[in-house]
């Protein structure tokens, strides 16, 4: 048992906690969103030079890391620096399934995600299918020895940045069957494709993708036919392992904010954080965040585990990363008051993210049932 | 102890439902109805549909072209307005200053600005707030020195509603400096096309420039707008602070909330069947709900209880604090039923302009920017904190 | 729109509250219960005496009252107090539902009841029904012109205290059914019938109750054949307005204490009231006992509207009644410290019972499906 | 970053294990499960087996005949303890008494009063807490003159748990009341069997006498029982608050329980279906499990951080905070699960004379008890209130 990280990665986190720290700016970011520009290239080709994307892939396909415990230092940084750029739909999930089950052809794109040259989005929740991975309407039809890609996806995580999708269909079975499941990589700008892309309201990006008789040669296809979904399932675990403990800097960062804003701010003429409801509130606050990262240190940990133990830390650690993100985002703001609704302090920007990473991928009553489901299984 | 309305009360309920439902233009209740923001057109518009059946000033004399209604009839037009999605009336001018100025004004104020309020010539914001003071308003820096029949106003206050909207302000300025903090504040009524008045707004959590920061560069006022006596504006202010919050814990706005939150969970499909089937979240509603019962009567025996002429201390605090969690809850559980559906960012459909939606359910735009939104319930008008002090203060004798 | 009490049940309250103040004694009843006696006759007389019987049966019977405001006055003053006395089994059930299905024999008994001479029973629970009060196994066979109840009843409040029970027999159905169910009044001497009693953690008194081929003649029968199941549910409707009732008297109870302690016990050489978490925890506190006293105004006000109606108040009533209960008790020990958790203070008395209030009649989780249920009918 | 054990310490679990299966006996380890009373002697049958093997006492160096485990090691003893439903050791004299007596109290001392920590021949009881003195440890009153060779002791201690079993006490007693509150404390040895002490229990909410008032009148001490020197016991007495304290959390504790009201919500049948199968019950269960999951990682980190050297400050007090209320939240529920079957209170049967069980299962009798005896967990030892303020005030630095 050992709850150091490595020296390596402890290395990649102090590098990019201070050169974020230095160099990531609240105010820039603040002016790209209201511009309506989903991320900065720039920050995105220095994230890359940092390593933020090869840490996320195993050296097999050209990265330096890939295990749990790379996702959980690299997202916890970002979370902490509050980034927008294109990395969990690009590299974790996208490129991700890549790494998974694509043939070595296909592997070979993931050289340009890696140096930040080129975006991937995954393509495959459906308009109605809420938090559910399996409901698939969307069909994929052979045709002579083509396949046509036609239906609709919602919430793509930058999908209108993306140079590439890897889009679920549908070969086989009914709505919300697991088998029957297929992935396809699809140019961004094949015909049939349309892509209508917008900001979330915590900044990152999103689009909707009409997919409307999408010609496809087979080679598109990332691995067996219909045999996708454990792969997609793996692929959302790391990626709720990474929002974990993106979740987790930002509840840090917002956790730091506020502290100094006890320290400093004074009422009735002493500081508030000489208040001993706001004290004791902090305390609590300070808990749960300690929970929280050994909720993300148990996840990490077990995210290569067996299906049914994973799938458990999975929403366990959803579901508690979940209930402390909104304590903190609510506390936070309400211990600052007034100033910590402004939009132009950062804290504004740490609760919407917070807040709105327990949309992604299923929320706290999600997943505390399928927890509860995993258990009786 | 009888719970239910008298056959008054009840004829009263029914003639407001029938009015909501035969004047109230479909093209603002539905912009309510969906969390949209309302364009100072929109409040304005109902403004004199109400004026013109003499129930916009629900609380003042009847002289003055007010309602007089008592307390359970405010609470009954305020529960069928939510009720039928009306706008919440904007309360600077209406609840706010109109007090004010029948307690403590003159009567030739009254009759300068009350008519203004009724008849939309006036926006009213209020300039109470000042930039580091927080919850603790007698910390007024905004200074007032009299020169001649003017006050010369400097200095800043912020968190003003609306003040993009509005052409007159009433103020907290210090015009003694040397007294003690809560003496030397006078109360001042200023035009915002003044010269040296200056509004920039401020962007929220939730997108919107809902507040404003208002800065006064020697601004002239003459002292006619002083309302009451000079230093003695802490007096009036604390007045508006303890009396007619008659809707402080917002029951009308829950129950409409309620209302929506059922038929969203009820047509939300999340996992093959209704979200409202979902035992997690059947919980949730049902625990608010059954919070809000009893909110209701903890609301109608304080109300009572002040139509009586017993003066509400801690118990109105007892309402903003469980009033606005409940309120919250609710804006919380709206959000969560949207799931995926909250994250899009609209704001052109939150403004109404655009009805085409992108993606997702109608009501699934307004519901992350009206909870974040909703969290200054608990903030603004005096924090839950501060109220929970005076709660406990009022029964500790400490 | 009324939130006052009527001239003679302000009058009432105040008397109670007054007398009960003077002449209850705490420390007498925890010797009472150390010797292990389940109430004390002589409080029983005296209670009857002021009227707390009356004042719970309509002017038909020979009572006063009988009105849910009745209730709710007579059950705050006596959870104020803390009495251990058998009010609520003997005269608010097994007398209410001899009032409501009794013949004017049966009915007379009930004088008995209003002047504290005789004690009943009702012997409705049995061992796994848990809170479900359609489970009845108990039987009662025709035998030529007799009935024979076999069956066990178990939680009987003041079963070995009482003359006359109230049973509830199975004539007709299955287990669930809730017709069938009929309801006899039987001597607590008859043959047959074995009681064992015990006293509750909260100081109330039950006890077991073997059926073991009880005779009764026809007259036995309270109401007609197979159709009690409607009266048993409104008993228990104002049962639970009783116990609500009771607890928000205990939780005023509790309340005080705690004031008073704040502003008495000094640590660090001030009043602990002077802090400020435990004044915003108060704070939190008193509002939900402003909740729970809504909660039981809104029950009483409806315990006679439609039963879809006045079970939506009942299960309202006792899932926030139940919540508030416990976090007074919580909250009010723990503001205490230790010496709120010695059985010589009294507040130990009023936590006990707030919390085994919310064992009775069904519990928060219980009334809060059932609140679900009757919402979705 | 690695959440396996190593082999090693995975073959002392195994071996922790197999000696629980062999050597706890039926009968004690079936009261632990069933929530019943321990006796005294039940207590010291542990102890003697513990013994036997040498591992009674896990903290102390072998040349005492401790164990010496690492943090680790203890962790995982206490976890199997728990598991095999293992009797709590009694504190006082092992993880209490002897940490101060290795780091302040001389060889001479050690020597006579450990052995006998080990054999059953003492038993020791914690003289700290006074009437009226709360959280507030070192408001010490009671007075210790020093007359020739001994100390004459006069005063009283409070919440003494198990001090009706106990023959020795160790007491914070003030030798020089001119001092400030902190300076002129002492920290001294008494026999309870001196002449002048007199032990009074204290009935708690649960019916049971598990504290004790001792009163000393004129009591004479040698001084040789002294430990260190006099007037500056207030340091020992904070060394032990702040050092020891690796289960503090009572992960073990939380996860046998849960294990028990898993077992428990299986078995109980609610309105038709098991109550595991019940949504809300079972989502309380599952909350319950998932911070516990997440605890034992806390408790974890700070284990290894401290077997590193590195001292737990706000940590120690995190985990007290949270592990308390997760403990107390476990016996909430099982006694919910027990429904009406909670309500009967049966000393005899908790008491274990009478396994005659009333009515109801097996596990019900003791769950009202229990979860009322456990308030205490966030009340003695540090209130969660002080170590909330621990923990601010370690962050705040104000």
């Amino acid at each position: 048992m050992d709850f150091n990280l490595t020296e390596e990665r402890a290395m990649l986190q102090d590098m990019l906690q201070r050169v974020l720290a230095e160099t990531y700016d609240h105010e820039a970011r603040r002016k790209l969103l209201a511009e309506g520009k989903p991320y900065d290239a720039e920050v995105m080709a220095k994230l890359a030079e940092l390593g933020v994307l090869g840490a996320l892939f195993p050296e097999e396909v050209g990265g330096f890391g890939g295990a749990g415990f790379d996702l959980s230092v690299v997202f916890e940084e970002l979370g902490r620096a509050g980034t927008i750029e294109p990395i969990l739909g690009n590299a974790v999930l996208a490129g991700g399934l890549v790494a998974a089950l694509g043939s070595e052809d296909q592997k070979a794109m993931l050289n340009e995600v890696i140096a930040g040259q080129a975006i991937l989005a995954f393509a495959h929740s459906e308009p109605t299918a809420r938090y559910d991975l399996n409901q698939i309407s969307t069909k994929a039809v052979a045709e002579g020895d083509k396949i046509v890609l036609t239906g609709t996806k919602a919430h793509v995580l930058n999908g209108a940045e993306a140079n590439m999708l890897v889009v679920s269909a549908r070969e086989a079975g009914e709505d919300h069957d697991q088998d029957g499941i297929s992935l396809f990589v699809v140019p961004a700008d094949a015909e049939g494709v349309m892509i209508t892309g917008r900001l979330n309201i915590d900044g990152t990006a999103a689009a909707m993708i009409q997919l409307e008789g999408v010609v496809l040669d087979t080679s598109a296809r990332l691995g067996e036919p219909g045999k996708a979904y454990d792969a997609i399932e793996t692929a959302v675990a790391r990626a709720i392992l990474a929002v974990c403990a993106e979740a987790l800097g930002a509840m840090e960062a917002a956790k730091d904010l506020t502290i100094n804003y006890l320290k400093e701010r004074k009422q009735f003429g002493v500081a508030i954080g000489k208040f001993q409801a706001l004290q004791h509130r902090m305390a609590d606050l300070l808990i749960e965040v300690e929970q929280a990262r050994s909720a993300v240190v148990n996840l990490a940990g077990n995210i290569n585990a067996p299906r049914d133990q994973r799938e458990r830390y999975v929403s366990a650690a959803k579901n508690l990363v979940g209930r402390a993100g909104a304590l903190v985002a609510e506390e936070t703001i309400q211990m600052h008051g007034g100033i910590g609704m402004t939009d132009e302090y950062a804290l504004s920007h740490f609760a919407r993210r917070l807040v709105m990473i327990d949309h992604l991928f299923g929320d706290v009553d999600h997943h505390l049932e399928r927890f509860i489901a995993l258990n009786a299984a | 102890m009888d719970l239910s309305f008298t056959p008054e009360q009840e004829a009263f309920r029914a003639e407001v439902r029938a009015f909501m439902a035969a004047n109230l233009p479909k093209r603002i209740s539905e912009k309510v109805r969906l969390g949209k923001r309302l364009s100072k057109q929109d409040s304005e518009d109902w403004n004199a549909i109400l004026n013109d059946r003499g129930w916009l000033a629900a609380n003042w004399p009847k002289e003055y072209g007010g309602a007089e209604w008592d307390a359970v009839q405010r609470m009954i037009f305020e529960e069928e307005a939510c009720r039928a999605n009306a706008p919440r009336l904007v309360p600077f001018g209406l609840t706010m200053l109109a007090p004010v100025l029948f307690a403590f004004g003159t009567e030739e104020q009254r009759q300068r600005f009350l008519p203004k309020v009724l008849n939309n010539e006036h926006w009213w914001c209020q300039g109470y707030s000042e930039p580091g003071a927080g919850s603790d308003l007698a910390a007024v820096k905004t200074r007032a020195v009299l020169e001649g029949d003017h006050y010369v106003v400097n200095g800043q206050k912020t968190w003003t509603t609306l003040g993009q909207h509005a052409n007159w302000i009433f103020c907290l300025v210090r015009t003694n400096p040397e007294a003690k903090k809560q003496e030397g504040i006078s109360f001042l009524l200023i035009d915002m096309k003044s010269p040296g008045v200056t509004v920039r707004p401020i962007v929220l959590i939730d997108g919107e420039a809902e507040v404003n920061e208002v800065f006064f560069d020697n601004v002239r006022v003459p002292v006619e707008n002083l309302v009451g006596e000079q230093d003695k504006g802490w007096t009036y202010a604390k007045y508006l602070l303890t009396h007619e919050r008659t809707n402080i814990a917002g029951v009308g706005f829950s129950q409409a909330a309620l209302a929506t939150l059922k038929t969203v969970a009820a047509t939300t499909m999340a996992g093959g069947r209704p979200l409202a089937e979902n035992p997690h979240f059947a919980a949730r509603m049902a625990q608010v709900e059954i919070d809000l019962m009893a909110m209701q009567t903890t609301n109608l025996r304080v109300v009572s209880a002040a139509a009586k002429g017993q003066a509400p201390g801690a118990e109105s605090s007892m309402l903003k604090v469980k009033g606005t969690l409940l309120r919250q809850e609710l804006t919380s559980l709206l959000r969560r039923a949207a799931g995926p559906d909250a994250m899009p960012f609209l704001p052109e459909y939150l403004e109404g302009g655009d009805n085409q939606l992108p993606n997702g359910p109608e009501h699934a735009p307004s519901a992350a920017p009206t909870y974040f939104n909703m969290r200054k319930l608990s903030i603004f008008g005096g924090s839950n904190e501060i109220q929970r002090t005076i709660i406990s203060k009022s029964i500790l004798e400490l």
